[in-house]
């Protein structure tokens, strides 16, 4: 059940430039979230921006939830200026999670760019419910852009790094850098990432026999599964349709039943 | 005493004068979670079409300044599922439910109408002979939406009334010279009501790419930008017709409703702003009861066409 | 190397594609206190008529979500005045004056057209066939612009063509079915632009008062809630006519002003965004430059109708 | 010449319910700037609101200027919600100021509600520049809603208080106060409200042979003459046009020139 919750700013920081973290205050969102669900929020009180912006939760706590963004245009501009104490229209949680399934030894998560932010969530779920420690890759394209990389340390992740510049880790694409790491069919993947990245890493995944869990990208204007503005389409039908909804059938999908041509 | 806010549009009677936009609430149910639906005067469905269809590639929406263009394309699930699965749901809710309905011919709005009147899953057919979404752009040119030819609203409208005893309406595009025609043409036919406006047709184009924004390149745009457009359209048929009129484009709040109602709206519908503001149809009947009560307005149709000119 | 942003618009050069919109710029001095307004393209002059105009009554002007409508009414100084006063300014600084003519005949606009050529007022004449603000919306139906009836624009733009050797550009209405009707008429009768769009109709009406906020009741909508339509009817006429075409509508940056241009626009017109940035006119050149620049584009005309389908 | 500045908010402060005073650095603006003169003030940066905000200057200080202003709808309410330190884009100054007129024995500004915002400068200027103090009317329609008052005793102003309700001074319109003051032809007035407070004040310096100065209000786009949305209807030709720019001509008229009959 997703709620519509006036919630007041309790922290907001820029980590990197462009790049920052805002925790919410939202007991009833918080108790409900689940990793790989996103909420709209409204970033602004008039008619410009129109529509709300989707953000997933990179950490669920018990009363807040912390977002990892990135400036982007002027939605994200405008959340940028938010202050403590100041509070913004949340709408969630939308969308199914990761689903947490116990039958894998491996568990990689990939990560492109500010397709970070639902693997803190994850990470904690993975270890707080199947008992296992996730590895990540974290792919930037260059090394400011690389994000949360204590987080996962203190989580005790295996991480790997890569950039697009080599100014940190490896030079390589974060595909690539999963190729690397010989993940088998007992290893299950979960990427998130601009549309490019996730259908190379679905590929790798697809050669290898990894099951892959992909959290999509697509512009949204209602997140509730109502407009069918953000679908993407599947190979095959999902609850009868081919265009299969971003917001309210994933936007975590299995990556073998997306039709990656089209990226 | 609080206002009755009770509208009888063309035979169809709500217990307020606030419907949904076709294809801004789907069937009903997903925002169901956010309010009890059946407290709308009415929810208007998507367009309903006899197969179901995939509708356009992505991507099919972008925001634009205050408003939205989308070329969704009709994507929806058939009469069959929704008679199967929507509609019970709508019916067990106790909503009151306009079928919107999208053909490709008279022969099919009429077995669209037939079909939703005889299995009782709707109270009123809106056929939408308006969609912008279905052509493509590039070789599409003038009048190619059944709503921009008077003719052609005259004779899909007679097929479906000849169809169905539901109040029917008809739903018409703005992009015309003059809504008054094919206003007039469906009122002649048979018509119980006009739904006005769809959406103004649009396009977008990204510069650092030099590709439409949208798959289909030409979309429709809705939300409050285009509402000084819609007022004036609604105000142009109230001028011409007797039949009532459902007024729509860019309606928030109870203040926007209000201003078609004024302009001889009898009902009113809430589109694109419940992507905002799911509970925004909500917010509009309260607004519009507590308006009445500040003006001591016993009967909300007394504001209908009220506008002091 | 900088880009070439110089532009030949039916045979008037301009050193950038970027004008302004009648109406949104008066004749230039006001916002010559922002910037030097001789770097523009060209300034396009408020509509001008032979005898002096009052305009309609206040209110005259109310925002409207991005965007605001406007019932002035086509107050200007008059022709006289403007040869007198206006025009010397403009030469002074040496502007590339697009002079915007309307009146109420073919032989008022041919009247126009010939004076403003023959006192050197004008280095292109813009005929406006398309204001919405002259009319009673009270009794006025249908088809009352004269840019709304191709056999019209046709007389109009025939007498306009006879009476001056000046590059001759239409301005046309949105308020059509299919806006290439009226700009096939206006090229084959001579035309060497079209301009479009002008404001679309539109109205408000405030709820408290039950009165419409324009005196005029009817006004038209301009500025970015609009922009999408404008791109889409530039595309339109594109695809059809020859001649190149001024695009506006909702132009704010540069980034705006080439989704005008990559529709197929060779010049284009910052309107209503002055009133909110009297100096945006110079910053959409800027940009245009900068992403001319970025994006190796040696001269601009490469961009136009660039669009990838 | 009018500026185009980003200025920083030096102090904001809510005066009483729903009214503020904002200040801002502005040193340009505030060199040109004479009472009576007005800015435009882009509230947001996005296209909603659309349109900048007039308002004219409370007071002219070296380096800024102060705003008294009223929330009334969008544009005052996203006003409202500016730190100090942050920036806003302003516009100005515009308009015709207050004349100086050495050649009147009494000079009595008449405020209706938040219509009393360009009379401390004013009165500053008279005081400055004319070696007179003015008397000031200042009416509302309720108690907390007179604005100014001891700024207007600190520079020794006799100051008339008047409200709709009867909460503070007397139950009347300004314009009987003002009548009741007995202005002759020895006295000048200034006016500035609502338009039907100015056309009553207009009537009755008419009546009695007092030359009035309105502040007029109106609808504005552009603030800088161009657009002619802001006009009223003159009873003769200035300039050649019988509808006059509130923003360019004015927004100061000699109230004789003004067709009050639509109001
Ligand atoms: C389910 C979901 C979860 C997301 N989670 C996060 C997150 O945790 N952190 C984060 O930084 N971003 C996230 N995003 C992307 C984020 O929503 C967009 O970056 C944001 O909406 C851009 O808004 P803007 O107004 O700043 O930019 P705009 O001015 O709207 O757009 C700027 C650019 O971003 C693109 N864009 C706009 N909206 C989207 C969108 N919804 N998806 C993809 N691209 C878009 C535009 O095409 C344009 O190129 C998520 C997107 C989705 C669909
Ligand atoms: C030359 C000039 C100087 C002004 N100086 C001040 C001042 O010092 N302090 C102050 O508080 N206000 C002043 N005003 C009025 C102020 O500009 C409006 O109150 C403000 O623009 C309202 O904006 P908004 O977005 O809050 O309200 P909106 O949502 O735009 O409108 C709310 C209500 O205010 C009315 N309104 C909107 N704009 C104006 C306007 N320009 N003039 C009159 N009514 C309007 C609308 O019709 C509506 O009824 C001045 C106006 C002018 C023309
Ligand atoms: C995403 C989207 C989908 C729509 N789908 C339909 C549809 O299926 N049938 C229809 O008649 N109108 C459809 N419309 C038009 C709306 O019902 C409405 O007429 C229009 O959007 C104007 O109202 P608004 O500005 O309040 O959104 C759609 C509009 C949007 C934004
Ligand atoms: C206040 C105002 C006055 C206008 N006056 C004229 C005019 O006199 N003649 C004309 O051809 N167009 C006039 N227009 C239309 C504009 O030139 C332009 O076509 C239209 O506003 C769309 O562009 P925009 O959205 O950038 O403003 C006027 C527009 C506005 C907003
Ligand atoms: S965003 Fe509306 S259906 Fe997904
Ligand atoms: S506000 Fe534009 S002319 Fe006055």
């Amino acid at each position: 059940m997703p709620y519509l919750s006036e919630c007041e700013v309790t922290s907001h920081h820029e980590l990197s430039p462009g790049h920052y973290r805002l925790v919410l205050h939202c007991p009833e969102i918080a108790q409900d979230a689940q990793a790989g669900q996103f909420c709209m929020l409204e970033v602004q009180q008039g008619y410009y921006p129109f529509l709300r912006r989707p953000m997933c939760f990179e950490r669920i706590f018990k009363d807040s939830v912390s977002i990892l963004y990135k400036i982007e245009g002027e939605g994200t501009r405008l959340l940028s200026a938010l202050s403590p104490g100041q509070s913004i229209n949340v709408q969630g949680p939308l969308g199914k999670p990761f689903p947490l399934e116990a039958n894998h030894a491996r568990h990689i998560m990939v990560a492109g760019g500010i397709g970070i932010a639902p693997f803190p969530a994850l990470a904690e779920a993975i270890i707080a419910k199947l008992g296992v420690t996730p590895e990540i890759i974290i792919a930037a394209r260059t090394d400011s852009m690389l994000l949360c990389e204590r987080e996962f340390q203190q989580m005790g992740c295996k991480i790997h790094l890569a950039t697009d510049d080599g100014s940190a880790g490896q030079k390589a694409f974060a595909s690539e850098v999963l190729r690397a790491l010989a993940p088998g069919p007992d290893t299950i993947a979960y990427c998130c990432g601009p549309m490019p990245m996730m259908k190379a890493t679905h590929r790798v995944c697809e050669d290898l026999g990894v099951r892959c869990l992909a959290s999509l990208e697509a512009e949204m204007a209602c997140g509730d599964g109502v407009c069918l503005g953000c679908v993407v389409e599947a190979k095959v039908e999902i609850e009868a349709e081919r265009m299969v909804r971003v917001c309210y059938d994933g936007p975590v999908f299995d990556s073998a039943l997306i039709n990656w041509d089209n990226y | 005493m609080p206002a009755n806010l009770q509208v009888n549009v063309g035979g169809l009677l709500m217990k307020n004068p606030v419907t949904v936009g076709s294809g801004t609430f789907a069937y009903g149910q997903e925002y169901d979670r956010y309010f009890d639906v059946s407290r709308l005067g009415a929810v208007t469905t998507k367009s309903l079409s006899l197969k179901p269809r995939a509708g356009n590639k992505p991507p099919r929406l972008v925001e634009t300044p205050s408003g939205m263009l989308n070329a969704i394309g009709l994507q929806n699930v058939g009469i069959d599922v929704y008679l199967r699965e929507k509609a019970p749901w709508l019916r067990n809710k106790g909503c009151t439910i306009i079928g919107n309905i999208y053909g490709y011919s008279p022969e099919e709005y009429a077995e669209l109408a037939r079909r939703l009147e005889a299995e009782g899953a709707a109270d009123a057919i809106e056929a939408n002979l308006s969609c912008p979404n279905v052509h493509d752009a590039r070789t599409a040119r003038g009048c190619t939406l059944v709503a921009q030819d008077p003719q052609q609203v005259t004779a899909y409208t007679q097929a479906i009334r000849a169809a169905t005893k539901l109040p029917l309406f008809i739903k018409l595009t703005p992009n015309v010279l003059d809504i008054a025609e094919p206003a007039l043409a469906a009122e002649a036919a048979g018509a119980d009501g006009i739904a006005i406006i769809n959406t103004l047709l649009g396009m977008g184009i990204d510069p650092e790419t030099r590709r439409p924004i949208l798959s289909n390149i030409v979309g429709g745009l809705s939300g409050p930008a285009i509402r000084p457009v819609a007022v004036k359209m609604v105000w142009d048929v109230a001028k011409v017709v007797k039949i009532p009129i459902i007024g729509m484009g860019g309606i928030c709040t109870a203040a926007d409703a209000l201003q078609f109602i004024l302009a001889g709206a009898t009902a009113v519908a809430v589109g694109s702003y419940s992507f905002r503001q799911p509970d925004a149809s909500m917010k509009v009947i309260e607004g519009l009861a507590e308006y009445c009560e500040r003006h001591s307005v016993a009967n909300i149709t007394e504001l209908i066409g009220a506008m002091k000119v």
